[in-house]
């Protein structure tokens, strides 16, 4: 049974910065509160506050939190341990970063009825595998003696659900807990969540970044940006008539626009890319040249000039090995890859400049693709200098256009990555491909990293250089949302197969591929009963 | 449009770019975050280092004009810091001393950091082989104690400077090769290496423009760390006679030659094991407060 | 003093001496250091002993006569029994002294024994030496260590079985051994002790704090500057030696700087000798005047005008002599005050313009690849038994270990002479003239005559100087008793 | 489990014996470079030609110097490693009359050394930032930075001559107590600790920081726990592979690191050995106290190794 939960003037603060300004909601027993902004907005510092808990370094500086009849803020440590577990639960971010490594699951999940002393060992492991029941994980009778390194994203994410909700808390918090998992899985995620807490009727504050799962879940909406609170309304208010410009604009991302390549498919009959049932791996290759890892297997592809397809495919389905074949980076293990209609030569070293010219790869994290050490000039003037031994103002002037062509400020060319935010990191990203003149860029999960509103931006942006350059992509995504709006052709992948592929002009009808419907489906909508409908969908299935 | 950058991410970039003066700060901040401590330690370090490089200068009589019958004398006006165990001004020897120690200490320290270096960028930028071949090298090295490999080179190429450069140099190679080569591996297998590798960018580049310069921070930091044990080590070879020899001395030799003064209380012996533990700790100190490496390990979640 | 007490007997006491190696040897050929000597001095015997003057005193020979210094006979002492009770024989002294000549003996005495072409049973306690050329000495030379006697036939000498006052009850090399008291020692009422322990201690301010604090009751060679530390503590004294070790300093006479005599003369002027024995050995020493005989031999000529500290003639020789540069000089800590000598020399040097390079080597290889090998360095010479000893080895202008290559055919005559000479005032101007000639010509010069300084509790007492060296001239053993 | 860490051994022994064998040629060929032989060195000064060349003959270094090397090789790969040369004794004698002792030093040392580094780098970690932990790390910085002779040398001034509380030299031939033994190791210990204490603190403190900073504790802490339970049951298990690794980096400097202890104290051990070994130019001796140094190494690392597997599950079950 929940109890309620009040905050009044919560601040939070780190040093000088105000993290977390003056916040005050509350929740009524059984329901539950979404809060929702853009990553860095104060979400986790909010919920994890909940529990009197700051980061190292942070600071509750004001305010009051109230569960039932507690104070959580003016309690003494013991008394917050005692809080902590066993009142107010967490389930945090990601799980496989939460679990220990080196103990197994069971003995974690019902460490909270161990430290508050609830129950006996056996009757606690017997509770454990009841929820494991209840949250349709597999074996929920020998689940518990694995170590969190044997089974999957997913699973661990419903194992750590299991554990916050073990010592019958009164109030749950969920912090994105989805966020790390595929669709499919995501959507499993969802239903045991919601099932638990309403069978349960705990208060729940649910945390997350994405509208449309915080449709399906929560009874009231909190937008925040930059720690102040926006918009605080019922879940159907909020989507049907927003009032703060920020919540418009965050709703306006999250349905992307369809933009279509200026030439269809067929216009331009070149061939650019041929991949020829390629298959590939990791690890040494054995006598019949098979890797020890085998991923791709007999991937048949066809790109022609101007055209975007775009790849989608569960995690791990060999997407990102898909695109490190085609750039050279790992060596196939059968099959050919054809370019301009010219056999690529399977690895790097082997390749000449211009044909390495011409293929382009973009990364997921902006961070990482960019050498934290070097000027956004000293980036963009490499491949310039390498390819096409620019120098002196000739070579000054295309970084200009190209600073201009992604949409960025001249003034950034002088600083380090460091300074440059998500989105503008992934643009200069775009224009160190852009700087090489390529035929091909492979861009991989090049939004999945960014919030929304950026996304869509970087999105908005791939589309117009397509259409204004004509440069082909092969785009790489596990959101179908993102790859329906820019692609004319959408390849889908499973364990590293090529299993169907569908044109643009088919998105909407099928019949597609199994797989491919699945997944369509799994995409939640952003429309508050959407989980019901599926639910209900599902249970006439069966 | 934009939003902040995630925290993990700045935490990540930072502890990449650690320790380097952020070049749009001016060095005056960089100074500021030292903290108390380190600039103790910054200041100590200073001073040693301008007493190795103008200590000569400074002083009107050279070591050798001296020498009286004066043994062990305590401290006193014609004697800063007394005399040692041949009458000889201490701290003319400490001044000249530290020019031994800290030279030394120094040039084998970056000897070592820099083979180490250079090979673990070797290692990581061209992989397979040539890392099996260097790691397991390098690690055979490691098995036979510094000491050991020391008495051996030293009494096999005699106890010169340079040859004590290189005899402490080739200890600790391994040492800053393993250190370099967890970082440049770690690097190595970041997107924007990939990124020049698809460039068709050669080797040479590839360690020198993208991998080292991201791994100079936490190699300055080993560096100091390194610098410490080589004082050391040379302290130890002079305590086995193996050190600087005469006139010559490091700190290390002469609280060596003048321990018999140590039951007294002698200043000469004294001054220069205060000396030796003044420059590691203050070494130690500037290390452990490294601009940014607190904020590091504050703000990694 | 020390001898008008009583000894007494009992008790048990633990020695160190001053190196400890795997090396260590109870092999009388091999004997090399301070800590073998005193080792097999408590095991062994020699057919004669050499005291306080280093004059031979019989020991297992009762007695040895000559007529021609060529032909020796010695007679064996009666009773005498091995410490696993053979008896004394001919045959084991026959045996003793001539494996040395044996090269695969690698005997340090090889170059003494060669010239004692026969030696023979010639009683039932008579042995028979022939030598091949006259020398008065031999009494002397069978007094050193290395010539002590063992059972014949001995190849391991592990197990120590020797005449001696101790009986060797455990023998670790490099780490210790322990003695008991021999009670058939032949010598009436010796030793003293129960049972001596003795180990070697490499690091000297280890081994004065072993004595100090109590671990030890005899240590050698203590550094002058613990001393006063030792002086100072209640409960401990020092004992010192005055012997004719020295540290010369070899100019090479054949190559080098030294081949012209004015730097040889100049070199000579600049020991400002005064200071060295006060600031390097602190006294424990006594001047040196360029000659190798020291004041506790008989025949030391005190006649010969002492050398004087003399910047002018130092600065006007090494003018003449046209060396400039700087000269490089080899010291090292094997030769013992080598490099603080350097140091000094390379001070007083400086102030007569001249400019000396000082190359400290290790101790490890530089008897082999330093010392006679250098144009100018220096070298260590040990007490030898006798002024004819150490000039055959250290002067003769064939000698191997002719440091400075200094050739005189006149001195060569002079030696032999010496050697065959029995009437002891004729010797002993011979002895002078041939001090004056080193003192003049030959490129060494010799600063000092080290002392070796002991440290011992109070309560041990017996102990008196043998100028062979510390430690009563490594024959302590049998000398000291414990003070109730 | 068994055929993770049976994999892993079996590569640690066949690199081991790569590695001995490469430590055994650079020790060969840098000692063969020596100046002086064995011969040279003991007769000293005494060195004539003659004495050389029969005492060269007498101790086998007249053959040349690859077919020692071979020689004695081969008697390794025997188990024997042959003959001294100076001493003509049993090399494996010589070792074994010295290498218990070292052992018995390194165990002591260690027995002490290693709890002390875990609980102080365990507790500086928990209270770091506190006035404790930077104490405690001052301290460490301060004891590592005087040489080691030092702190041992007025360690005996102190102990030995002015209290006469302990003995001034560790002989281990007259132990015949625990009480004695205490007090002949006291000193030798305590200095060896200064040394080794302070890198695996440092070592044990960075690693339980960077477990206690993971975001699974943070979750741990969020169910309730103690400070006590958090660091003791969960950050403690992982990080006792990077602690391993740094307790068997430091305790390999207890066989072979020791020489200046070993001579202070007149320690009967096997870094002494080995010294005189290379002063005496004694070559057998000298390659197998290294290989017994790197053996020891290898040893130790490995041992670090298989903790590490041991303790994650992941590596574990694969
Ligand atoms: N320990 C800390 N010290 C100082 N600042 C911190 C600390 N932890 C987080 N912050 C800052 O607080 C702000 C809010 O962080 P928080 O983790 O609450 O964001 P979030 O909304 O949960 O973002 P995300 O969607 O990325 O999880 C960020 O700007 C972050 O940089
Ligand atoms: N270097 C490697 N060595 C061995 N296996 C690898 C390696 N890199 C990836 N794999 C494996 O190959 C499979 C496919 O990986 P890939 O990165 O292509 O997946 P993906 O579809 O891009 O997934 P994601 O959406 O998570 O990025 C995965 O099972 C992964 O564990
Ligand atoms: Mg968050
Ligand atoms: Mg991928």
């Amino acid at each position: 049974m929940g109890a309620p939960l009040i905050v009044q003037g919560l601040s939070i603060s780190a040093g000088a910065n105000t993290l977390v300004d003056n916040l005050s909601f509350s929740v009524q027993p059984g329901e539950v509160l979404a809060l929702i902004g853009e990553s860095g907005s104060g979400k986790t510092t909010t919920a994890l506050a909940l529990m009197g808990y700051a980061r190292h370094g942070c600071r509750i500086s004001a305010g009051r939190v109230q569960i039932g009849d507690t104070d959580v803020l003016v309690l003494d440590a013991p008394r917050q341990r005692a809080l902590r577990g066993r009142t107010v639960s967490y389930i945090a971010q990601s799980a496989a970063a939460s679990f220990n490594p080196s103990r197994t699951i069971m003995d974690q999940v019902i460490e909270p009825t161990v430290i508050h002393g609830l129950c006996k060992r056996a009757e606690a492991e017997a509770r454990a595998v009841q929820l494991f029941r209840e949250l349709a994980l597999p074996d929920p009778e020998t689940i518990g003696d694995r170590y969190p390194h044997q089974v999957s994203g997913g699973q661990l994410q419903r194992l750590m659900a299991a554990m916050a909700l073990i010592g019958d808390p009164e109030l749950v918090i969920l912090d994105e807990p989805t966020t790390a998992l595929d669709v499919t899985t995501q959507i499993e995620v969802l239903r045991a969540f919601r099932r638990v807490v309403r069978d349960r009727r705990a208060t729940a504050v649910y945390v997350s970044h994405d509208l449309a799962v915080v449709a399906q879940m929560a009874d009231h909406i909190l937008v925040l940006r930059d720690g102040k609170m926006r918009e605080l309304n019922a879940t159907g208010q909020i989507l049907s008539a927003p009032e703060d410009d920020y919540t418009k604009c965050l709703l306006a991302a999250a349905r992307p626009v369809p933009r279509a390549s200026a030439k269809a498919a067929n216009d331009d009959p070149e061939l650019l890319l041929h991949v020829q049932q390629l298959s590939a791996g990791y690890g040494p290759v054995d006598a019949q040249g098979r890797p020890a890892t085998p991923i791709l297997q007999d991937i048949d592809l066809k790109l022609h000039r101007g055209q975007a397809i775009g790849v989608i495919g569960e995690s791990g389905s060999g997407k990102t090995t898909l695109a490190r074949a085609v750039a050279g980076l790992i060596k196939p293990s059968h099959g050919s890859v054809l370019f301009r209609g010219h056999e690529l030569k399977p690895t790097l070293q082997q390749r000449d400049r211009d044909e390495l010219r011409r293929i382009q790869i973009v990364f997921q994290m902006a961070d990482t693709a960019l050498n934290p050490s070097q000027t956004i000039e000293r980036i963009l003037a490499r491949p310039l200098q390498f390819y096409k031994g620019l120098r002196g103002e000739p070579l000054k002037r295309r970084i200009r256009e190209l600073l201009d062509l992604v949409k960025l400020p001249q003034t950034v060319a002088g600083r380090l990555p460091g300074g440059l935010s998500g989105g503008q990191k992934q643009r200069v990203n775009l224009a160190r491909a852009l700087a090489a003149d390529p035929d091909l860029i492979l861009c991989d999960e090049v939004t999945s990293a960014l919030d929304t509103v950026v996304a869509a931006a970087v999105l908005e942006l791939l589309a117009e250089l397509r259409r204004e350059l004509g440069v082909s992509y092969l785009f790489i995504s596990h959101d179908l949302h993102t790859v329906r709006a820019v692609c004319d052709e959408i390849v889908v992948m499973q364990h590293g197969r090529k299993l169907a592929q569908v044109a643009r002009r088919d998105y909407e009808r099928g019949p597609h591929h199994p797989y491919y419907e699945l997944l369509a489906r799994s995409v939640p909508e952003l429309r508050q009963g959407w989980l019901d409908d599926m639910d209900r969908t599902a249970a006439g299935a069966t | 449009m934009e939003t902040t950058t995630p925290a993990t991410v700045v935490s990540a970039t930072a502890s990449l770019a650690a320790a380097l003066p952020d070049r749009r700060s001016g060095p005056l901040r960089w100074l500021a975050g030292f903290g108390p401590s380190g600039l103790l330690g910054l200041a100590v370090l200073l001073f040693w280092l301008l007493a190795a490089l103008l200590g000569p200068w400074l002083l009107s009589h050279g070591t050798a004009a001296t020498g009286t019958s004066n043994v062990f004398a305590p401290i006193s006006a014609a004697h800063w810091l007394g005399t040692d165990y041949l009458g000889r001004d201490m701290l003319a020897l400490i001044i000249e001393g530290a020019r031994y120690t800290i030279g030394v200490a120094l040039l084998a320290t970056v000897l070592a950091s820099g083979t180490g270096i250079t090979l673990a960028l070797l290692a990581a930028a061209s992989g397979r082989w040539i890392d099996a071949v260097l790691s397991r090298g390098l690690d055979t090295l490691t098995a036979i104690p510094s000491k050991m490999f020391a008495l051996i080179m030293v009494a096999g190429f005699g106890s010169s400077v340079p040859m004590l450069v290189v005899t402490a140099g080739i200890i600790y190679v391994p040492g800053a090769y393993r250190m370099a080569r967890s970082l440049a591996v770690n690097i190595n297998a970041l997107d924007y290496v990939t990124v020049a590798r698809t460039r068709g960018e050669g080797t040479l580049y590839i360690m020198l423009r993208e991998i080292l310069p991201n791994i100079l921070g936490p190699m300055l930091a080993d560096l100091g760390l390194r610098f410490v044990y080589v004082v050391l080590l040379l302290a130890s070879l002079s305590f086995l006679g193996l050190g600087i020899q005469p006139p010559a001395a490091d700190w290390g030799s002469l609280v060596r030659e003048n321990i018999g003064a140590l039951a007294m209380g002698g200043a000469s012996v004294i001054v220069p094991a205060l000396a030796i533990a003044s420059l590691t700790i203050a070494v130690n100190l500037v290390i452990d407060n490294l601009p940014g490496r607190t904020a590091r390990e504050r703000g990694a979640r | 003093s020390a001898h008008a007490q009583t000894p007494k007997k009992g008790g048990r006491i633990r020695v160190a001496g001053a190196t400890a190696a795997a090396t260590d040897t109870l092999d009388p050929a091999k004997q090399s250091n301070q800590t073998d000597y005193s080792r097999c001095n408590m095991i062994y015997n020699g057919l004669t002993s050499l005291d306080g003057s280093l004059t031979p005193q019989p020991a297992l020979a009762e007695s040895f006569t000559t007529k021609d210094a060529k032909t020796w006979v010695f007679t064996l002492r009666k009773g005498v029994t091995f410490h696993d009770g053979k008896a004394l024989s001919p045959a084991d002294v026959v045996f003793s002294v001539m494996r040395h000549r044996d090269p695969a003996t690698a005997s340090k005495a090889k170059v003494l024994a060669d010239q004692i072409d026969s030696a023979k049973a010639t009683g039932p306690n008579e042995v028979t030496f022939v030598l091949s050329a006259p020398n008065a000495d031999l009494p002397v030379i069978l007094g050193t260590s290395h010539f002590q006697i063992v059972k014949e036939g001995t190849t391991d000498f592990n197990a120590g079985i020797g005449t001696g006052p101790y009986k060797l009850k455990e023998f670790k090399p490099g780490v210790r051994s322990l003695m008991v008291r021999n009670d058939a020692y032949w010598k009436p009422g010796k030793p003293y002790l129960d049972e001596i322990e003795f180990v070697g201690i490499g690091d000297e301010t280890a081994r004065v704090n072993a004595l100090l604090s109590g671990g030890m009751d005899l240590v050698g060679s203590v550094n002058p500057r613990s001393v006063e530390r030792v002086k100072g503590t209640p409960g401990f004294g020092i004992f010192v030696t005055q012997s004719g070790q020295y540290s010369d300093l070899v100019m090479r006479k054949d190559v080098g700087p030294g081949a012209n005599p004015d730097f040889v003369l100049g070199m000579k002027y600049l020991f400002d000798r005064e200071q060295m024995k006060k600031t390097i050995a602190l006294d424990y020493a006594v001047v040196g005047n360029d000659q190798p005989i020291d004041p506790t031999n008989r025949f030391h000529f005190a006649g010969l005008p002492q050398r004087p500290f003399d910047l002018d003639k130092a600065k006007f020789h090494l003018q003449k002599s046209g060396v400039t540069g700087k000269v490089p000089m080899v010291a090292s800590p094997a030769a013992l005050y080598s490099v603080e000598m350097a140091l000094l020399l390379q001070q007083t040097a400086q102030r007569a313009g001249l400019e000396i390079d000082i190359k400290r080597m290790p101790a490890d290889g530089y008897w082999s690849n330093h010392w006679l090998n250098s144009q100018v360095g220096f070298g260590n010479v040990n007490p030898r038994p006798s002024a004819d000893v150490l000039l055959t080895q250290f002067f003769q202008s064939g000698a191997a270990w002719n440091e400075s290559r200094w050739k005189s055919e006149k001195f060569d005559q002079l030696l032999l002479a010496s050697r065959a000479e029995t009437d002891l005032a004729k010797r002993k101007q011979m002895y002078a003239d041939m001090q004056t000639m080193i003192h003049q010509d030959a490129g060494i010069g010799i600063p000092l005559f080290l002392a070796s300084i002991d440290g011992h509790t109070s309560k041990l007492k017996g102990l008196a100087p043998i100028p062979l060296g510390g430690l009563m001239g490594y024959n302590f053993a049998e000398n000291v008793w414990l003070e109730a | 489990m068994n055929h993770v860490i049976l994999k892993l051994l079996g590569q640690r022994i066949a690199l081991a014996l790569l590695s001995l064998l490469a430590v055994s040629v650079i020790v060969f060929s840098i000692t063969a470079v020596l100046p002086g032989d064995a011969a040279q060195e003991q007769l000293g000064q005494d060195a004539t030609p003659e004495a050389v060349a029969a005492l060269r003959a007498q101790m086998g270094l007249d053959v040349p110097a690859p077919q020692r090397y071979a020689k004695w090789l081969l008697g390794m790969v025997k188990g024997d490693p042959g003959l001294s040369a100076t001493t003509q004794m049993p090399v494996a004698e010589l070792v074994a009359s010295r290498l218990p002792n070292s052992l018995l030093l390194a165990a002591v040392t260690a027995l002490f050394s290693v709890p002390i580094a875990l609980a102080l780098g365990i507790a500086s970690a928990v209270w770091r930032g506190s006035w404790f932990d930077r104490a405690v790390s001052t301290t460490a910085v301060g004891v590592v930075s005087v040489p080691e002779f030092l702190v041992a040398t007025l360690a005996v001034l102190v102990f030995a001559v002015k209290l006469r509380w302990l003995p001034a030299l560790s002989f281990v031939n007259d132990i015949e107590s625990i009480g004695q033994m205490l007090r002949a190791f006291a000193m030798p210990v305590m200095v060896l600790c200064c040394v080794i204490v302070a890198q695996m603190m440092r070592m044990t403190r960075a690693a339980v920081i960077d477990q206690l900073e993971a975001p699974y504790i943070e979750m741990v802490r969020l169910k309730g726990a103690s400070p006590i339970r958090m660091v003791l049951a969960h950050a403690l298990p992982n990080a006792v592979g990077p602690i391993a690794n740094a307790v068997a980096l430091s305790l390999s400097y207890l066989l072979g690191g020791v020489i200046i202890v070993e001579t202070i104290f007149n320690y009967p051990g096997i870094a002494k050995l080995m010294v005189d070994g290379v002063s005496q130019r004694d070559m057998p001796l000298v390659q197998t106290c290294a290989m017994i140094f790197c053996c020891a190494y290898l040893i130790l690392v490995t041992t670090a190794d298989i903790c590490g597997i041991v303790a994650n599950p992941r590596l574990r079950h694969r």
